[in-house]
């Protein structure tokens, strides 16, 4: 469904990504592993379209979006959770997961959060806490409440479990892995790969800006 | 006590001309992040065009009601011409860049338009005194005070009172402070930055074009008004915590009443008021009266 | 041949271009023409100065006296000018002097009218055609005393800074010289520029003073008009307006009917009906379409002085041209009948002018729709001008002694 | 650490040298144009050096008229006409304040701290306006100058001002430049990336940025010290934030690569200023502000940028 | 062993959250602490306590025999008490060296030192060594405004280890570091902290960094500490196992013993 094709990216002139070749059907969920620097968030803001590749496409559906601007690509419903979390500290956590609703004018935005708040229960207590009265784990799991609601086709999730507790990092990985049967496909950057090795349908290995198909 | 009322009104007119004055640059500071000295010039072109419309109307001996409408109109052409202009000619190019760079930017921007109005309007100063006269006077208090003046206050509060709600209770209000926050991510979550940054822009330019051409009617339009009404707008934005319009509110009115005391009372600090009223706000809330929480950082 | 070399200074940007740069430029520009051209009344009808034509270099004095030194400095440094004629403001003209006076270059300020200038220096190469600043507060006092002989209180709406503050200042004291029983019931000293007077005008409205004095000028006073006119301030105050001459045709009816004005000296409306007079403003009305103000008539004035200086000083030289000297020789201690009134530069060692004065009380004529004024007194220099080598305030604190009216 | 072929003192003599030999050379209305800009230049370096920590004053014009009307102050009421000596203490004076103001202004950031600095300026400007005793809104000369007590014939007297300006210049890069190299200097500049982690350093973020406010304080009271005496007059716009305005557009104009990057701006801001003058007298601030948005737009970097585009290596 | 860090009845109450509730705890110098537990459970509130950030509710800590309470961060600096952050704080215009050399300068000033310039050549090749040590040497002249989270992550740990404090508070150090580095760098942090006699505390998520290298563990759950003993009987907790270890491949990984297997 989603779909890099040989891009090159650069940042501010430096070559960061090398004809990267890189393809998420359908129900599936991917992951992305490699060491810091890999690439791994650049390859996700390449996807989302916070980066322009050089050369070669990113494709949705068959369609040319590489020049697409980011907030058309949330509109086609793929979500972006970044490692960092950059939660709006102004707003609650039940705002931060409906910014996206509003700006893109969704209707179903109530259920959708009714949905994500049963998926991930740890949220329901911290809906109406502003985003600064997090803890850091906290807060990550609000940004994926945020992706969940845009991410209704596909979701790429930058190290989801990073400071996660593992008992919580390895709920969410089944929470996901029962994503991908509503036809979403997920993609899963880690430097960090064994929380959700077992549920990844294949993983991609980034080294030094190269991916590389791993055997699974 | 009379004089209490009488520094009450006064208060009130002044506070409210800050407040027109400054809620323009509230707004665009708010959402972002640019502090605009080129808010004095949009003030001045809002005030000459206004006077010189004015001027025609009477000079073709046009009924002095349809002048109010001017007033209005004058904004928003003059905001939004300007406003767009600059926004995707300049500003928008700047975005990334730092915060010094961008208000010296708008210095730059404010050098160029206000010698621009020297070379198209002269020096000369430009009257549009009928819809201030000719809406006469009431009585408060045993003295007669311009009817004018009060209508302001009252334009004040509805503009105030419409934007607060708009920044405040709606949906709308809230993606802008996502914005605000992070251009990037929130584009990445799907809201269309560069269309909302254009039309704050532009509606923040129309503010200060309306707080010149709501001006205008008192003053006389002359080269360098619009000089002192950006530290007179910085201040209050600054005494409110920058972006609140319940902030500029407040500090306008903190101004206002200061300076009318003051010019009853010791008229020689009329010119410290605002310092001191900046200065003392900031001393027991550094960030201004309302502040934003800041994202935790550790 | 080569032309004489003239530096003009006055205000073309800001605030005070409208009221008195532009008019002192207008005038200026005028004579010079007129003297290049020998189309001067006699008997000042030869051409050019010294029989050179005359070619200027304008400046703006707009901005900081810091800014004006730089400039100045560069004028005379790349232009090399035989003169500088002009200067509006006191803080620029404080500043620019000691430069000109180091430079060596005659200068001859036809406004600027702070006693400082010759009071706290001794400048050799600076002339003053104009009387000062401390002629506007004693003119109004001693009018205000005569129509008024009742008086008790008055108050001051004045603009906050040094020309506001000497303004006020002088008037004070010679009211005080006056009649010592006299009380200030207010002092307001807003910003240059502020533009919102509410306050102000409530203050006044509520004090009830019998007499208000206001130096402001330029757009600052028309703004003060236009707010206090609804609110009937004119009703229950007496106006007095010390440059008021200069806004009368800018503001027409609007200006209240009774309210005192004058302007530095019987130039514009006061001016003396002479032949002069009547070339100078007609040909003023035709070139610029406006009538001349008393900036207008103080920088005429100061170019004729230098034609004057210069054709006397050329003739004694058979025609050659004069330098410096020479024509510093001639031009101290000169009278001479100006546009508007005689000048008579008999102070601080022959560099100071000193004219007599005018002042009146505002009609605006509302069959010709033209302003003017009635009940108009000129008072002869000696009696509104401290006496030579006496200091301003300390001649109005003690009573103004040694005045000479008639 | 990327090296640049000559270390700062190096430079600064050689600067100090080449500007001090072109008086030989250029016309009096060039070594005009130089005083006022080797003069405003240091006002400059001491925006330099709080922008290094992220910090904005549109208030410097304080203390250049702190230090401005001490000049003058000294001559007008004690007589004390000797100009190095008034400098000295018109620089002193503009420190001693910044010591007091400091305390409560380092406890501010961004645009608190340029508008609070900007509201110090604008009550001394008040201050100023409002003392007839100084002159107003006209100020006053700054009287004659001597130095160590010989006074120097009027011909000669702008270049003794102006080889003594250029002294100033060449120490307060040295003293500058060590203070930006050393840990104290860096450790400002941190502060305005993290000051989470200064303060966990063990560092009092405050003090830091207090030290850093009391230089370019005395740097600015020196800076208008020098001023007064070249201008000669002094008055309430040197404190105005119009004139502050103008030192920060002389900075971006100039860039903040190197402490030399001032006096280059404050050199192109004159010549730019004096040709717009010349050839636009009444719409000189169009060509000013063209010249300021050009440079924003088009050499991020300011005009210092465009040396090291051939000198420096990343 | 004489006691280090003294922690007493410490409360904190954001609100009506209670992010710590009666804390007691005691370490001994030179012992090596883990802290684990659920996200929220308020580890990071009793790190920013002990450190000076903020002030708790109520309750004593006492360091070295002395109340802290109330003393700024840079005081606990100064004492000697330094600590990591769960959130790079890093100097992101800087290079990863100049951020180094500035903490190493800092840490060892004396009096005058801060007026002179930090990057002597001993200085800077020390730190050099010590970010080669901890795989960043490629990043060494790279803003660290431009790196990769993780290795922000990494100088963040050697900035704060670099002082050679009394006491070492490590807020999830390995969070977000790649699991081959991230074992390698915990060998390398421990063991030079032990080596020079460092009381260290660690926040962790990886229950194998917590039995490699902690004799202790401190399960956090909700505000307070629900187990305070050995990896061993720790992770055996019921309330730890299901909220914070979980059943699934870590533990089993755990049980299988093997570490290496990266
Ligand atoms: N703004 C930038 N300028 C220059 N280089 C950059 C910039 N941002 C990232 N890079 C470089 O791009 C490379 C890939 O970075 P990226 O953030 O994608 O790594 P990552 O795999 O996500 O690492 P981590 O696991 O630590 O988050 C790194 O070498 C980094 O230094
Ligand atoms: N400023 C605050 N205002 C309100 N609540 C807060 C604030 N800071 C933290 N909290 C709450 O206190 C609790 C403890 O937070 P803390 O950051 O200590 O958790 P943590 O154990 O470090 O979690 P994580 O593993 O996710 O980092 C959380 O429930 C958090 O939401
Ligand atoms: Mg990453
Ligand atoms: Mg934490």
């Amino acid at each position: 469904m989603l779909e890099i094709e040989n891009a090159s990216v650069s940042i501010e002139g430096t070559p960061i990504l090398r004809n990267v070749e890189l393809t998420m059907p359908t129900g599936a969920m991917i992951g992305l592993v490699g060491r810091n620097g890999a690439g791994k968030t650049t390859t996700l803001k390449t996807l989302i379209g916070l980066l322009v590749p050089q050369s070669g496409k990113v494709r949705f559906d068959g369609a040319d979006i590489t020049s697409t601007s980011p907030h058309r690509r949330a509109a086609l419903g793929i979500g972006f959770m970044p490692e960092d979390r950059r939660l709006v500290p102004d707003l609650t956590v039940r705002e931060n997961i409906l910014v996206p609703a509003w700006a893109m004018r969704l209707q179903d935005a109530e259920k959708r959060v009714d949905w994500i708040v049963d998926l991930i229960p740890e949220l329901g207590p911290l809906m109406d806490r502003y985003a600064p009265q997090l803890s850091g784990g906290q807060q990550k799991l609000a940004a994926l409440g945020r992706a969940l609601m845009v991410g209704r086709r596909a979701l790429l999730l930058d190290e989801p479990s990073e400071g996660v507790a593992p008992a919580l990092a390895e709920r969410i990985g089944e929470i996901l892995s029962n994503l991908k049967t509503e036809g979403l496909c997920v993609l899963i950057s880690e430097s960090n790969d064994h929380h959700v090795a077992d549920l990844l349908d294949d993983v991609f290995s980034i080294e030094r800006g190269q991916v590389r198909r791993l055997e699974h | 006590m009379s004089i209490l009322t009488i520094i009450f009104v006064d208060g009130l007119g002044y506070a409210a001309w800050l407040f027109l004055v400054a809620v323009g640059m509230t707004l665009i500071f708010g959402v972002m992040r640019i502090l605009n000295i080129a808010h004095g010039s949009f003030y001045a072109f809002g005030a000459y065009v206004c006077a010189i419309l004015i001027g025609r109307w009477f000079d073709a001996g046009l009924p002095s009601i349809g002048a109010y409408p001017i007033i209005l109109f004058s904004a928003i052409v003059v905001g939004g011409l300007l406003g767009l202009l600059l926004q995707q000619g300049i500003l928008k190019h700047l975005q990334r860049r730092d915060e010094v760079a961008i208000v010296l930017a708008t210095f730059a921007l404010f050098l160029i338009l206000d010698d621009t109005i020297l070379l198209v309007w002269g020096t000369d100063a430009y009257p549009a005194f009928q819809p201030y006269a000719d809406l006469g006077t009431i009585d408060i208090s045993g003295i007669p005070f311009a009817l004018y003046d009060l209508l302001l206050i009252a334009l004040a509060v509805v503009i105030g009172g419409s934007l607060w709600f708009l920044l405040n209770r709606t949906n709308y209000g809230k993606l802008l402070i996502a914005i605000i926050h992070d251009p990037d991510m929130a584009r990445a979550i799907g809201v269309n930055v560069d269309r909302i940054f254009p039309t704050v822009f532009i509606i923040g330019a129309m503010l200060a074009a309306l707080g010149g051409a709501s001006s205008a009617p008192k003053i006389s339009v002359a080269p360098g008004i619009g000089v002192d009404v950006i530290i007179l707008a910085f201040a209050v934005v600054v005494i409110g915590g920058m972006g609140s319009i319940a902030g500029t509110m407040i500090g306008a009115l903190m101004v206002g009443f200061g300076r009318a005391f003051a010019v009853y009372l010791v008229p020689e600090l009329e010119l410290f008021v605002i310092y001191a009223i900046m200065t003392a706000v900031l001393i027991f809330r550094p960030q201004g009266l309302f502040v934003r929480p800041a994202a935790r950082k550790i | 041949e080569v032309p004489i070399q003239i530096g003009l200074v006055t205000h073309l940007s800001g605030a005070a271009a409208g009221p008195f740069g532009i008019p002192a430029r207008n005038g200026a520009e005028l004579v010079i023409d007129a003297i290049n051209n020998g189309q001067m009344p006699a008997p000042y009808n030869t051409r050019g100065m010294a029989g050179r034509q005359i070619a200027t270099t304008l400046l703006d004095e707009a901005g900081s006296p810091a800014r004006i030194v730089t400039e100045v400095r560069s004028l005379v440094e790349s232009v090399k000018p035989q003169a500088v004629i002009g200067f509006v403001t006191t803080g620029t003209c404080l500043a620019a002097l000691p430069v000109l006076e180091e430079l060596k270059t005659l200068t001859v300020l036809s406004t600027c009218g702070t006693p400082r200038v010759f009071e706290d220096n001794n400048f050799h190469y600076v002339f003053r055609t104009s009387a000062n600043v401390t002629m506007d507060g004693v003119t109004a006092a001693r009018y205000i005393n005569n129509r008024m002989p009742e008086l008790k209180n008055y108050a001051g709406i004045n603009q906050n800074f040094a020309f506001g503050q000497d303004s006020w200042r002088d008037f004070n004291l010679a009211m005080k010289g006056l009649k010592p029983s006299l009380s200030v019931s207010l002092e307001q000293f807003p910003t240059v520029g502020a533009g919102q007077y509410g306050a102000e005008i409530s203050a006044l409205l509520s004090k009830r003073p019998e007499v208000t004095f206001s130096s402001f000028f330029g757009s600052d006073l028309e703004a003060l008009v236009y707010q206090l006119v609804p609110r009937s301030l004119q009703r229950q105050t007496q106006l007095v307006f010390s440059t008021g001459e200069t806004a009368m045709f800018r503001l027409g009816n609007r200006l209240p009917d009774g309210a005192i004005i004058s302007g530095r000296g019987p130039y514009g409306v006061f001016a003396r009906d002479t032949e002069l007079n009547r070339w100078f403003r007609s040909a003023y009305e035709k070139r610029y379409g406006d009538e001349p103000t008393y900036t207008a008539y103080h920088a005429a004035q100061a170019v004729l002085g230098l034609k004057i200086a210069y054709d006397h000083a050329a003739e004694k030289k058979g025609g050659q041209l004069p330098d410096t000297e020479e024509v510093m020789a001639d031009f101290r201690g000169l009278e001479y009948e100006a546009f508007g009134t005689k000048v008579r530069m008999s102070h601080d060692k022959g560099q100071q002018a000193v004219t007599e004065s005018a002042i009146g009380v505002y009609r605006f004529d509302r069959e010709t729709g033209r302003p003017g004024v009635t009940d108009v007194t000129y008072y002869s220099a000696d009696c509104v001008n401290p006496p030579d080598g006496t200091k301003a305030v300390e001649w109005l604190s003690a009573g103004m002694p040694g005045a000479k009216c008639d | 650490m990327p090296r640049s072929p000559l270390s700062v003192p190096a430079a600064a003599t050689l600067g100090l040298i080449a500007f001090a030999a072109m008086a030989f050379v250029i016309p009096p209305n060039g070594i005009t144009l130089l005083l006022f800009s080797m003069a405003r230049a240091l006002v400059v370096v001491g925006l330099l050096v709080l922008l290094r920590a992220g910090l904005v004053s549109f208030g410097q014009a304080l203390y250049f008229a702190l230090g401005g009307y001490t000049v003058g102050f000294l001559s007008l009421h004690f007589g004390i006409t000797d100009g190095f000596l008034r400098v000295l203490i018109g620089a002193l004076a503009a420190a001693a304040l910044s010591i007091g103001l400091g305390f409560l202004l380092r406890r501010y950031r961004a645009i608190f701290f340029a508008m609070l600095s900007l509201a110090f300026s604008m009550i001394l400007y008040g201050l100023l306006v409002r003392s007839e005793a100084l002159g107003s809104t006209d100020g006053f000369p700054v009287g004659e100058i001597t130095w160590f007590g010989w006074r120097p014939d009027p011909a000669m007297e702008r270049y003794v001002l102006y080889g003594i300006v250029l002294l100033f210049a060449w120490a307060t890069c040295l003293g500058v430049d060590a203070y930006l190299r050393s840990a104290l200097g860096r450790l400002a500049e941190a502060i305005h990336d993290n000051e989470v982690r200064v303060e966990y350093l063990g560092v009092s973020a405050e003090q830091i940025v207090h030290v850093k406010y009391v230089l370019a304080a005395a740097l600015a009271g020196l800076s208008g010290a020098l001023m007064a005496l070249v201008i000669g007059h002094v008055d309430p716009n040197m404190a105005n934030w119009t004139n502050s305005g103008e030192m920060v557009f002389v900075l971006i104009l100039s860039g903040t690569g190197s402490i030399f990057a001032p006096f280059v701006g404050s050199i192109a801001f004159e010549i730019i200023h004096a040709g717009a003058m010349h050839y636009s007298p009444q719409a000189w601030r169009i060509i000013l502000g063209a010249a300021l948005l050009g440079t924003i737009m088009f050499v991020p970097g300011g005009l210092w940028s465009l040396f090291g585009r051939f000198r420096r290596p990343a | 062993m004489s006691t280090i860090l003294n922690v007493m009845n410490l409360e904190k109450r954001f609100g009506s959250v209670s992010a710590a509730k009666n804390i007691n705890v005691s370490v001994a110098e030179r012992e090596i602490v883990a802290i684990i537990g659920t996200n929220g459970a308020g580890k990071t509130t009793f790190v920013n306590m002990v450190t000076g950030w903020l002030a708790p509710t109520s309750g004593d800590i006492r360091f070295l025999g002395t109340s802290i309470v109330g003393r700024r961060p840079r005081e606990m600096t100064q004492l000697g008490l330094c600590r990591s952050f769960q959130v790079p704080q890093v100097f992101g215009s800087r290079s990863a060296l100049e951020n180094l050399v500035m903490a190493a300068a800092v840490a060892e000033r004396s009096g005058l030192s801060l007026f002179s310039d930090p990057f002597t050549e001993e200085r800077v090749t020390r730190c050099e060594m010590l970010l080669r040590d901890f795989r960043i040497g490629d990043y060494l002249h790279r803003k660290t405004a431009q790196l990769p989270q993780g290795i922000r992550k990494l100088l963040d740990i050697a900035m704060a280890m670099i002082a050679m404090p009394k006491m070492l508070l490590l807020d999830e150090p390995t969070s977000g570091v790649s699991i081959d580095e991230k074992l390698e760098l915990m060998d390398i942090v421990m063991g030079a902290l032990k080596a020079r006699e460092v009381t260290v505390m660690f926040i962790e998520h990886d229950m194998e960094i917590v039995e490699k290298h902690a004799a202790r563990v401190l399960a956090f759950f909700e505000g307070g500490i629900i187990s305070d003993a050995s990896p061993q009987q720790c992770f055996a907790h019921p309330t730890v196992q299901t909220h914070i270890v979980g059943e699934g491949k870590v533990s089993a990984r755990l049980k299988k013993g093997g570490v290496q297997d990266a």
